[in-house]
């Protein structure tokens, strides 16, 4: 098993780590910026049901999005607004199904984070945790059945999400069957209110992977070089052929579970501990160490994404709701079932 | 003092815990959290040890409050919402529920299922299962509609040597409230005529009782009369009380928000149909959500949803039969 | 030539994977091995790499069926027994039967359920659950009676865009013999008069329709004339048959393997009370398994389960009505 | 982690050896004769459904009834006649249950290997693999919950039945909640007719320990004298509060499936492999090269189990089906519903 938590390879680190770092960078700023617009917009009372925000996640998620390749498949979770974006979705699909348009790719009939588009490979996830990755494997294997080389696929689950039976068997059939998936735990050290220890009893998630013959590595969550390291790394061999990859970022969820819930529930000494550290805050002061940015050229960064935010969301507000005498309430593919209600 | 549905809830639980030591609490965030919805909020402070966070595993959570069950206590399972129990779903069916049947020892555990819509919760936060439960021999479905009935029959079911499917509707949590917690109820088996009419039967369970009861208030301005019964649990079904209804009416509706293929709503008319054959005077009329997934956006969920306007034009068809 | 139901099963994947390179097959034990039932003989060697045998990981399995159908392909998964779709419950009723709702991409997959009872078979080996299947909005469930449906039916599922539960039943597996394989039959959704008569109409399926026809057998001795129609598939539901029956004979029973509340024969007899209110002359009857699970010895099962005798002890209660 | 799988501590062994391993071999033997002649009568077509046998089992459940004590908790699965009986199931029990008696624990209702004692501590499987071990983690919790000190549970699981959810679920939930479970794991190369390498894919099951936080041991289940070893160390350990335990026992089944199968598809190199030995042969030279028994005396035990399983079978031959008219038909426990069908 390769457990690169302490010295990160730098392997597949491109020449272009700068630009790719940078891209990488800019997609977590717009991922908060559109985030905190949203949590606002619940406020205020806009939006319907919740809002479920990334914060603390933007490193590790932009990861799997940056390193994928178009042609690949992705299956974004909760708080992968920042992989979303990097990986093709736009910024206004987001907002679209927050707001419920008509536009949007779910067409109001779903909301908030059960999004995608599986044309352009990003699969919808329904609420039940751990059943997209069988999913994502599965489509794995009909890429393999089908002759296509060289395609990946990702997904993301939480340390919450790594107890359903779900995630157990699907990770043991991509093994056995030596699928390119590569799966993201980011154990954000907490399942909505419950921690950790009343989780699971292993010293690290990333002891997981032996038990079912996959390559393991964990990671600095709070870390973008390191997050872009270890999953480009994990991306790399799994494209070339040495099966299922387990990514365990480790970092704190930075919000409450939901905007609704104020997370007073969290311990305060991991908030002022390493992992509480904001993986944008972490980047921001990297690029400047670097002289790959300066504050002046952040913070246009950070104009530019609130911008384009404000912009998208305005469209989106003047857009239709569904109407349900136009809606076809069709549950059926099959043309002669399509009025058939029973 | 007023009482919500939901407080309802958390009281019943409260008191089996502080009278009955072989109870306790299991289910994710239910401990010092209080749960999702805050259904056993302090209950962690007050009752050490007796109300667990458990992992995410409801396979695990369903499967343990069995082999606890055997062993003599009473495990109330909180599923977050109701949806989540399809993978708990073996271990409800095959395990719990068959379980008297194949050894003798009874399985007395309660699964809380917080289902139904509300605006914006989608497919997956929404779901009526009573109809799925109510297939399988051992089980036993409530579906409170009521603050007195959330408390009471709560408590029957922990109290209960079989296991209990207890369908709370979350559109009802905080939207009910009542003046106090009835002590004594009707226990479970027996319907409840919760408003009496001369004219159409209405029979219906849960959030849709009080969709019924709207409609009644709205045909009576028209001079029509529903009776709606309250089935309080779909199994067992109260037959008598449905059947004296519809020997007064001659006309019933039969309303659920579940989906339309089978279900309550079948069984029922199912019933009437045999064992009422002669006592209605027209077709009886079936009201579900429609056959599709539960819609997230309001405006369609509204209109998927059964509601009281589609009662009253259902009601003024059958007065024109 | 003759042909059983079970052979025409395997038969069907084969032209299936013959005909269509989008097929693949994936289930417990059906490569090499063939299957438990071997309802897959052969065809791992036939067709290479497209049979595949999974761990027993039925969630995973019907997981990744639906991953690959988004991508383009038909995958066939087989439960080794109906019973243990019940962990695998959650992909099929929210992942796979959702998709098309939720995306318009179709979920083009088949599950085959060997399901049904045999004597000594057992609590957890003998289910019937397309009553379950069917309460969920974008499934399609197939329950063939006969070898040729058992065939054609199949090769439907395959080709159709959305995911079927394919109900095929144990007890017919080699019981059930015929001449060749119908190339053309009816398609879903329409339903099959499988013996006409004038007096009552047996509504029935899968193993019950045969039941049905001995119990027509043994009736015409005593001059009365069932008349047995096959479902073929429970959802949708072919209405106008049944309708038309019921329009002839003015009586009915409805015959089902599964458990008595709800289910296929509460939906066909609540439908035929709505939608055919003046039709009946009696009142309409059900026939199901007890409510219990279902017994591992034959005389306890014989008994739990419906019969021709039982049919023909409620057409004489009918006729005398 | 510990991993005994090369060698075995003495730990737990007590003075007493040789009378448990006397003890255990006859439990073995017993089991053996019982279920060849329930294959025979399935063969004459006097029981119906399947037999499922424990051939080469015999050793590894055998140690989980011996290590067990009275007021423990067994959750034994498709193989453990030998394990069952040494826990204190009655030979007659078995014999019951598949011939369909009415007087047997199930009452017919249920068959073969789906049966049990509650009140005695043994559980009853229902078919579906993974899902007991939840059912025995929940007693143990029960217990603890009601002041009860140092009881055990036991149950087993195959190679195949690792790969459900059930299992995942369960193990975790052992480990968080540190129950004194003990998960023996028989990988006897095949579930039905799929072998390990389509069933898994990490080196050994035993690697699936690390993962949940438990004590991992492997032993080689065609060894009597390392099952007891190996099993009584980790039913020590979790009384002891070590928490839940996973021993990992490697064998070959030597029978089918079930009656019906001829195993064809088994690959003779492992039949004629270590771990093809037949256990019961082993244990037999053992116990010659000890000095503890002759072949006499093992001839002896034989036909005395011979005796007793004859005696079994003629008396239930004779005793009641279960009659379809007096049976309640009855679902549930609550008097007043009992005659409710619906
Ligand atoms: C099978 C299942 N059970 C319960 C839930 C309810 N639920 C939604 S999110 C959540 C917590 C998830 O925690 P984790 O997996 O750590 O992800 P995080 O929110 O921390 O990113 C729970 C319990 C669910 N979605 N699915
Ligand atoms: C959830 C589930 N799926 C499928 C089956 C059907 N089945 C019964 S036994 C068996 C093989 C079990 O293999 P293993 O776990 O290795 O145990 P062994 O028979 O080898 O002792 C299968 C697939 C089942 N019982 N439960
Ligand atoms: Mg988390
Ligand atoms: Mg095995």
């Amino acid at each position: 098993m390769l457990n690169t938590l302490t010295e990160p390879t730098r392997e597949v680190m491109p020449a272009g780590l700068k630009d790719q770092y940078i891209g990488a960078f800019k997609w977590m700023v717009q991922a908060r910026t559109v985030e905190e617009k949203l949590s606002s917009l619940w406020r205020a009372g806009k939006v319907a049901g919740g809002v479920y925000v990334g914060k603390g996640h933007e490193a590790i998620s932009v990861a799997m999005g940056v390193m994928l390749k178009p042609g690949d498949v992705f299956g974004p979770l909760i708080r992968d607004q920042a992989g979303r974006m990097a990986f093709g979705e736009p910024l206004i699909d987001g907002v679209r199904t927050y707001l419920g348009s008509k536009l949007g790719p779910m067409r109001g009939r779903e909301g908030n984070v059960h999004r995608g588009r599986i044309r352009e490979g990003t699969f919808p996830m329904i609420s039940h945790l751990g059943s997209l990755i069988a999913v994502v494997a599965g489509a794995l294997l009909a890429r393999r059945m089908r002759g296509e080389q060289h395609v990946v696929g990702a997904t993301s689950i939480g340390d919450g999400g790594t107890s359903t039976g779900a995630f157990h068997e699907a990770l043991n059939m991509a093994a056995v069957e030596r699928l390119p998936l590569v799966v993201v735990v980011t154990n954000n050290r907490y399942a909505y209110s419950t921690p950790n220890q009343r989780q699971f009893a292993c010293r690290d998630l990333v002891d997981r992977a032996i038990g079912y013959g996959m390559e393991g590595y964990g990671v600095d969550g709070t870390d973008l070089k390191e997050c872009l390291e270890v999953v480009g790394r994990a991306v790399a061999r799994a494209r070339r052929g040495h099966g299922p990859q387990l990514v365990v970022a480790s970092c704190l969820r930075l919000s409450g579970h939901a905007e609704h819930d104020d997370a007073s529930y969290v311990d305060p000494t991991l908030s002022t501990s390493h992992v509480g550290r904001d993986c944008i805050k972490v980047a921001e002061q990297y690029l400047i160490d670097q002289g790959w940015a300066d504050r002046a050229t952040i913070l246009r960064w950070r104009e530019h994404a609130k911008g384009e935010v404000e912009e998208a969301v305005v469209k989106v507000q003047h857009e239709p709701a569904p109407d349900p005498a136009e809606e076809e309430w069709r549950s059926y593919a099959t043309e002669r079932f399509a009025t058939v209600v029973l | 003092m007023s009482i919500t549905y939901l407080e309802a809830i958390r009281e019943a639980q409260s008191v089996a815990l502080r009278d009955d030591p072989r109870v306790y609490l299991y289910g994710q965030d239910i401990g010092p959290f209080g749960g999702a919805f805050k259904a056993t909020k302090d209950l962690a402070a007050l009752y050490p040890g007796r109300v667990l966070d458990s992992p995410i595993s409801e396979d695990a959570m369903v499967g343990s409050a069995v082999g606890a069950a055997m062993e003599g206590m009473r495990p109330v399972v909180e599923m977050q919402f109701a949806d989540f129990s399809s993978v708990g779903f073996n271990q409800i069916v095959n395990q719990a529920a068959t379980l008297y049947w194949r050894t003798g020892v009874p399985c007395p555990i309660t699964i809380r299922l917080p289902a139904g819509g509300n605006p914006g919760a989608g497919p997956f936060h929404s779901q009526m299962l009573e109809g799925i439960y109510s297939h399988f021999p051992g089980l036993i479905v409530m579906t409170p509609a009521t603050v007195e009935d959330a408390y009471s029959m709560l408590l029957e079911a922990i109290a209960l040597d079989d296991p209990v499917i207890y369908c709370e509707h979350k559109y009802l949590y905080n939207r009910l409230k009542a003046d106090a917690l009835s002590t004594s109820n009707l226990p479970t088996g027996q319907a409840r005529v919760a408003r009496p009419g001369r004219d159409v039967t209405v029979v219906a369970y849960s959030a849709m009782v009080h969709e019924a009861l709207a409609a009644a208030e709205e045909m009576a301005r028209e001079g029509v009369e529903l009776e709606v019964v309250d089935l309080r649990a779909v199994k067992p079904l109260d037959f008598d009380t449905v059947l004296a209804s519809v020997a007064r009416t001659g006309r019933m509706i039969c309303v659920a928000e579940s989906w339309p293929w089978g279900g309550t709503n079948a069984e029922v008319i199912a019933r009437v149909a045999s064992e009422g054959f002669t006592l209605l005077d027209a077709p009886p009329v079936r009201i579900n959500s429609f056959d599709t997934p539960i819609p997230y956006h309001p405006k369609l969920w509204a209109a998927h949803r059964p509601s009281s306007k589609a009662i009253c034009v259902e009601a003024r068809k059958l007065m024109e039969w």
